[in-house]
């Protein structure tokens, strides 16, 4: 038994690639692939984050700002410390965001909503104080993230090396281990869940470090396929669509349902949403409408499929 | 007999994907009759009442309100159809306050509050918000705010199920009057006693079908019981509770407790609980029960005395450090226990997971083993196992115990386990917690059902007030001298209580 | 008088055009000598947050605002009370249509009007042109959308084959490079509203024959207007040390040096590396180890007194 | 009962903090007074609008990201229908904006109700659709506003009898803000609509067994919350003069300001004043950051670090609230 089928969900992917192929023949090509998924992956990690915490009711909106705090730092490091330093120093501000918004939202009991918006703002700030003191050190992107981001080893895009792997760790996470089995009991009983054993602080804490690490490490995947090293926003335009695709997905912002193969399949629609409307010539009010509206048609459609089974 | 029916359903249906809850239930109610519904746990007792109140909508099936057909599209249109339910699970709206629930379902407070006092709750706070309130009161409260808008149908889904025998005692009256007054009822319970005090015929389920109409007569339970179960019918006598365990003589008792006290809810209780041992807890509504089970099971921090496991002092302050001593605890209410989208499996393997240093992987071999192992001990209807909210409420009720079957707790804190449970389950409950207990467990029983102290337990514990009066061994403790306890009556005065002695002096049937 | 109070108004942070803006009217307040304290209203807000900033600083009783105006007419309404109390307001960057308030700025539509032109003549006068524009709905795009199509009305065989906003975000404009060289659609040059790195790094990651590029004066372009092998390219200059000069204009005024006309524009200029006056100007510009998003046109002759260091360090009086 | 006491609580303790900070401003700025209190009111008027909004979508159980897109919609709407219009047409102008949030945000509720999509995945949809529809009624910033439009927050109330320096610091942008709160809200609360808004906020099953409509009444909730939305456009419109079709940062500082509030995310619980109040503070906070003149980038740290303090607390008190 599976949390969300996913069969569907691909349907509809398929059916999107097949109207833009129609609307512009020949784009689907293995250039076109490899672009597609190369700048889904990203969204996908962050997307992970997203399912993670959403599993158990929560939410992560510090994930861009730790994904871009990551990528300036590294940035900005590697050209003075080498690479491994630079890496070491970029994950440090994720894990203390992290701890951060584990303990406030599993020890406080805030909101996550409102915690992770609130270390996302400290971020923020904390990444513009210390752009002022980097202006001039140039910058560098290692070798190896730029292999990563923009690479393509026989027409298969060499991030998928890093993906894969972290991809099958999360889905193992969620479906082979306690704590995993923990994230689903949190999220839809909480009380049933302490009454068997768990702390939810501890359980909370471990989660948002994890997101929160794993939001960095795509931060600096990102910035290896943008190379733009120096951007102090990033991956901020990324926050919004991260939460869409793991709920297009069919991840439930409620907690207890939903897992991460949907998720990705999410990030790939919202992807090959956007090239669709880069390429329909039509005015950027009108692209904006039609970008909400297949958001809210495909959650619709997917929700009566599965819900009819 | 030409009384028109003021409720007829006929081939009512109900399917949910795969799962029929209903196949063919039918249902004719007159007026002034108290109707009782009856079926083992998952028969569709709750689905018919949710249909027939506009609840949930049918896959089939034609309603007659006073002979005419009548489409129940929601609560509110029943409602004013005169059709007023009491469902299993409470209806009043957890944020706001009892006034406030009381304005929004459109109902006069005089009454509500004249009927509140009338079910045996004299102090009642009307700006209290309903998320405050104990369980118990609140299926109370549900109960008055229908009966204030003297509704022509009243359907009751285990009004009695979760209360203690004076408020349960209460309610039957109130019922009884209302049929008197001419209205119908429609009564759902798996206790025979009510319904043989109360009820004037039993519509009979099983699987979604009905499968007889009788009426209530003495000797009838016999009838019922086997329309009930079918095939399944479990003519096991009850276990008897007179093999305690033999004790090792200066075994260290697994449980004791001494002086116990939290706030002004328990005072100074001390008892032990031995390996092997089932010790009932007998108390009415509120008198701190409550706090005992929890301050054992770790969920409440006592403000004073100590508990001690095998002679070793602990101290809670998570339900985790409770599970590490060995004690689990089984809530009353079932929405508290369960993951409610999750699977049985899940469910059932969740104290595996709890700990810090079992959230690596699974073993998903031993898991599956020690899960079918506990569902087939409980036999469990799985057929709706992929999420235990599609389970009927008896079946929920089993994987609440089947979780620390699985994960071989050594001390059960059972919360009322076999409220809204079917006869046949009940009889599987007490042999399942006998088994325990003859393999070393020992076993905290608190049960609002009198009669299952003879069936199940060593001792009865009798609580008053947050103090401990009595300890009766098993030999005396009847229903009679439970309720005089309760009431915290010394032993031996007059037997001027409970309606359980009354229909017992009286035969049942008339009501 | 030597000892000014300055309060600065600005609504884009986290932008390096911005950031430098900011940094060179800190330089410029130290270099000058003549400030003792910035106010400073930093954050990311529309017009009515900007209103809010603006009356903060008069509450704040400073002597002179610098304002770079998230609209021309949105915030009339604070700019008019300031000057009614007798502060200095300047707006830099982008004008406004309060009349009591001086402008120094950037001519937005000559900026656009430029780098297309170069374009459109690299391109032989024919062909198909790329047109990655800013941010829907803010003004300094559609001012220059006008220059855009002033120069476009003079070459009638360019076509635009693909319009697009790039909200200025460095990611979505890659994207969408991306995407629309895989639909195959020939095309021969590029104009950028200033996300032009990612843009020539796209070509080259995919392998796409370069077309001419026209970017902003942001210094990792024009890094690569002089290491691309094969690039054709023009930078236009839209210097980020118009805040400094925004300063030194209030600090003239402050001085009762009124200036003849309340605007001042200061007109763009072209880099471009296919003339030999181009690559001069390119190599001078070119600095490897500023931030590739700051401009590198980091001093406006006779408005910035400051130094590369000073703007650098981003230092105000009282810092 | 004890929660009913938190609640009032937790709003007297967000106004003893605006009073903390309205007295630590005096002593930052001696001279801050009644002029620039109608500054921080005017400054405050659509971050209410929005907090008002989402107050009243997040008790119905749900969340409203669409807000600050429906602020724009209908600030670009109304500032272009005024566009070389006569000052009587914005007479016309301001129902007809008004119903168009109303509109809209009954929209909203409908979607979710007919398409049973999460609320927040609906109004991140509605999020890019009104963004879209507001460049299409205006490409860039422009339009007017009627100069009575303008006038009507500009400037102090005088009340007959009562001494100027006492009306002073009743800035005609407070009494807009409350006329218009008030007006709706309070019938609101009192009606059977505003109990069965708590009620599906509370239980939603529970409210459809005890009869509430839920459907009606959650599309009723945004419509309401379109409203407010609207005003809160209309409110940029007349402060600025102009219409912008990119939404202002409303969205998450309505957020914000409603958890502030003690309005629990999930729904049932809170009420309006305190949201509005923790919109004061909020504002009051960044006046004193650029009166400090401290770092600007500082500032958000500093907004950050106040917020999730503040909400910590909350969470603190209450949780040892909870221990007997
Ligand atoms: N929402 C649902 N989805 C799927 N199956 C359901 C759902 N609700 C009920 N069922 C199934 O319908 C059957 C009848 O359930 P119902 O709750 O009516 O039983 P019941 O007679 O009230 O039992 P109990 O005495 O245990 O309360 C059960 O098999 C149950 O699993
Ligand atoms: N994955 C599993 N599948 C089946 N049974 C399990 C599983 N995990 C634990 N159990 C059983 O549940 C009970 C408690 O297990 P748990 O691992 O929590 O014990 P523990 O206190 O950690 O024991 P130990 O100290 O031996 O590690 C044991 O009976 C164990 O056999
Ligand atoms: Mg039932
Ligand atoms: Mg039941």
């Amino acid at each position: 038994m599976s949390d969300q089928p996913l069969v569907p969900l691909i349907i509809l992917l398929i059916a999107l690639v097949i109207v833009l192929q129609i609307l512009r023949p020949g784009i689907v090509n293995e250039r076109w692939l490899a672009n597609t998924v190369k700048f889904s992956i990203p969204l996908a990690l962050l997307a992970g984050s997203q399912t993670m915490t959403m599993l158990t009711g929560g939410i992560d909106l510090s994930v861009s700002t730790v994904a871009t705090m990551a990528a300036f730092i590294m940035a900005s490091q590697a050209a003075a410390h080498g690479a491994p330093v630079a890496v070491l120093l970029a994950l440090l501000p994720a894990l203390l965001i992290g701890i951060a918004n584990g303990i406030g939202a599993g020890v406080f009991r805030v909101h996550p909503l409102i915690m992770t918006l609130g270390t996302s703002l400290i971020g923020a700030g904390c990444l513009q104080v210390y752009q002022r003191t980097v202006i001039a050190t140039g910058t560098r992107i290692p070798d190896l993230f730029t292999w990563l981001g923009t690479g393509v080893t026989w027409g298969i895009p060499n991030a998928l090396a890093l993906f894969i792997p972290v991809a099958a760790l999360i889905l193992f996470i969620q479906k082979r281990t306690g704590f995993g089995r923990l994230l689903y009991a949190l999220g839809d009983n909480e009380k049933a869940a302490r009454l068997s054993g768990a702390h939810y602080w501890q359980v909370i804490l471990a989660l948002y470090v994890f997101s929160s690490l794993l939001a960095g490490v795509a931060g600096l995947l990102y910035v290896g396929l943008i190379r733009a090293p120096s951007s102090l926003s990033l991956a901020e335009p990324l926050l919004l669509p991260s939460v869409a695709a793991a709920v297009v997905g069919g991840t439930s912002i409620f907690g207890g349902r939903g897992g991460y193969t949907g998720t990705i399949v999410g990030a790939l629609i919202l992807t090959v949403l956007t090239t669709l409307l880069t390429i329909l010539q039509m005015p950027e009010g009108a692209r904006r409408v039609l970008f909400g509206a297949i958001i809210l048609l495909v959650t619709a459609v997917y929700l009566r499929i599965t819900e009819d089974r | 007999m030409t009384t028109q029916p003021v409720l007829d359903a006929t081939g009512v249906a109900k399917n949910y994907g795969a799962v029929a809850a209903l196949r063919n239930a039918s249902l004719s109610v007159l007026p002034g009759e108290v109707h009782a519904l009856m079926g083992a746990n998952g028969a569709g007792k709750s689905t018919l009442v949710k249909i027939l109140t506009g609840a949930v909508r049918p896959s089939a099936g034609d309603i007659l309100i006073r002979g005419k057909p009548l489409d129940v599209r929601s609560p509110a249109q029943a409602r004013r159809a005169g059709l007023v339910p009491v469902y299993q699970e409470p209806a009043l709206i957890p944020d706001l306050d009892i006034v406030s629930n009381l304005r929004l379902t459109r109902t006069p407070v005089e009454p509500f509050r004249n009927w509140v006092r009338e079910l045996g709750v004299p102090d009642l706070d009307l700006d209290d918000l309903a998320r405050d309130v104990p369980l118990a009161i609140l299926r109370v409260l549900d109960l008055a705010r229908a009966l204030a808008v003297q509704p022509d149908v009243l359907l009751l889904d285990e009004m009695t199920a979760a209360l203690p025998a004076n408020l349960a005692e209460r309610v039957l009256d109130v019922v009884r009057r209302q049929a008197a007054a001419g209205r119908s009822v429609i009564f759902i319970s798996h206790r025979f006693v009510e319904i043989s005090a109360l009820c004037d015929r039993a519509t009979v389920l099983r699987d979604g079908e009905t499968v007889g109409v009788v009426d209530i007569e003495p000797g009838v339970e016999e009838k019922i019981v086997e329309l009930m179960l079918g095939a399944r019918v479990d003519r096991s006598r009850p276990v008897s509770a007179s093999q305690v365990a033999a004790r090792q003589p200066g075994e260290k008792p697994r449980l004791s407790v001494r002086n116990l006290s939290i706030g002004t809810k328990l005072n100074d209780v001390s008892f032990d609980l031995s390996n092997g041992e089932v010790a009932g807890v007998v108390a009415l509504e509120g008198q701190g029960q409550d706090e005992l089970f929890g301050a054992l099971a770790g969920s409440i921090r006592p403000a004073g005395g100590t508990i001690e496991v095998d002679g070793r002092a602990v101290r809670f302050g998570h339900p985790a450090d409770a599970i590490q001593a060995g004690i689990a605890y089984v809530p009353g209410d079932r929405a508290e226990a369960l993951l409610m989208q999750r699977s049985v499996r899940e469910n059932i393997a969740l104290p595996f997971s709890a700990r810090l240093r079992n959230w690596g992987p699974i073993g998903s071999q031993r898991e599956r083993g020690a899960v079918s192992k506990a569902i087939e001990r409980l036999q469990i209807d799985t057929r709706a196992q992929g999420e235990v909210q599609r389970l009927s409420g008896g079946n929920q009720q089993k994987v609440t115990i089947a979780r620390w079957v699985a994960a071989d707790a050594r001390t059960i804190l059972c919360f009322d386990p076999t409220r809204g449970i079917d006869v046949g389950t009940k009889q599987e409950i007490y042999k399942l917690l006998r088994e325990l207990a003859g393999q070393g467990k020992s076993i905290l029983f608190y049960t609002s059902e009198l009669e299952e102290v003879r069936r199940v337990c060593d001792r009865a514990i009798v609580i008053f007030s947050g103090r401990v009066v009595d300890i009766l061994p098993v030999e005396i403790a009847d229903e009679a001298a439970l309720t005089r306890a309760s009431y915290g009556l010394p032993r031996g005065a007059a037997a001027d209580v409970g309606i359980l002695a009354d229909a017992a002096q009286k035969g049942a049937g008339a009501p | 008088k030597d000892s000014y109070t300055i309060g600065i108004s600005n609504t884009v942070q986290g932008n390096g055009w911005r950031e430098e803006m900011v940094c060179a009217m800190k330089a410029e307040a130290l270099a000058s000598g003549k400030v003792t304290k910035l106010n400073i209203a930093h954050r990311n807000t529309d017009a009515a947050g900007q209103l809010e900033d603006i009356r903060n600083l008069i509450s704040a009783g400073v002597d002179a605002i610098v304002v770079n105006p998230s609209d021309p007419s949105g915030v009339n309404a604070a700019l008019k009370e300031a000057t009614d109390k007798g502060i200095v307001v300047v707006a830099v960057d982008q004008g406004v249509t309060e009349p009591s308030a001086y402008v120094i700025s950037n001519n937005q539509e000559e900026y656009g009007y430029l780098g297309a032109k170069w374009l459109f003549t690299q391109m032989g006068g024919k062909g198909d042109v790329v047109y990655m524009r800013g941010a829907a709905g803010a003004s300094a795009d559609s001012d220059r959308d006008k220059g855009f199509k002033k120069a476009l009305a003079e070459f009638p065989d360019v076509k635009v084959v693909h319009e697009v906003y790039t909200g200025w975000q460095q990611d979505q404009a890659k994207q969408q490079i991306l995407d629309f060289i895989a639909t195959g659609t020939p095309f021969n040059g590029i104009w950028t509203s200033g996300i032009d790195n990612v843009i020539v790094d796209a070509l080259q990651e995919s392998q796409t024959p370069l077309v001419p590029v026209v970017g902003a004066d942001n210094a990792g372009f024009v890094g690569q207007l002089s290491s691309v092998e094969g690039l054709q390219g023009a930078a236009v200059t839209n210097p980020g040390s118009i805040g400094g000069a925004g300063v030194t204009l209030a600090l003239q005024i402050l001085d009762g040096k009124k200036p003849a006309d309340q605007t001042v524009l200061v007109e763009p200029q072209i880099w471009d590396n296919t003339t030999d006056e181009g690559k001069a100007k390119l190599k001078a510009a070119a600095d490897p180890s500023l931030n590739p998003e700051w401009p590198v046109s980091i001093s406006i002759p006779d408005w910035t007194t400051y130094t590369k260091e000073q703007i650098v360090a981003c230092k105000g009086p009282a810092d | 009962m004890t929660s009913f006491i938190r609640r009032q609580s937790w709003v007297s303790g967000l106004f003893a903090l605006l009073v903390v900070l309205f007295i630590l401003t005096r002593i930052i700025q001696p001279g801050y007074g009644s002029g620039d209190f109608g500054s921080l009111a005017r400054a405050a008027l659509p971050y209410a609008f929005a907090v008002a909004a989402q107050t009243v979508v997040v008790i119905a159980g749900g969340i409203d990201l669409s807000v600050a897109s429906l602020m724009a919609l209908t600030s670009v709407i109304a500032a272009s229908m005024m566009n070389s219009a006569s000052e009587e047409y914005a007479l016309f102008v301001v129902p007809f904006v008004l119903a168009v949030g109303f509109l809209v945000g009954a929209l909203n509720g409908l979607l979710i109700v007919v398409t049973r999509v999460p609320d927040i995945v609906v109004t991140l949809a509605t999020l890019f659709i009104l963004q879209g529809a507001a460049l299409m009624v205006l490409e860039a910033p422009g339009g007017a506003a009627a100069e009575w439009l303008k006038a009507s927050i500009v400037g102090t109330v005088a009340i007959p009898g009562i001494p100027e320096s006492v009306t002073a610091w009743i800035p005609k942008a407070l009494v807009v803000l409350l006329v218009c709160l008030g007006l709706v809200w309070i019938p609101l609360k009192r009606s059977a609509l505003g109990l069965s808004i708590y009620a599906i906020g509370s239980s939603e099953l529970a409210a459809f067994r005890s009869g509430v409509s839920v459907a009606r009444t959650r599309i009723a909730a945004y419509a309401i919350g379109g409203l407010f939305g609207a005003m809160g456009g209309l409110s940029l419109t007349m402060s600025t003069g102009i219409g912008a079709p990119i939404p202002g940062p409303y969205l998450l500082a309505s957020v914000a300001a409603v958890v502030l509030g003690g309005v629990t995310l999930g729904g049932g619980k809170g009420g309006l004043v305190g949201p509005i109040v923790a919109v004061f503070i909020l504002r009051l906070m960044r006046t004193d950051l650029t009166l400090l003149a401290i770092d600007p980038n500082v500032t958000s740290i500093v907004e950050g670090t106040v917020m999730v303090a503040v909400v910590m607390l909350g969470a603190f008190l209450a949780m040892r609230e909870r221990r007997p």
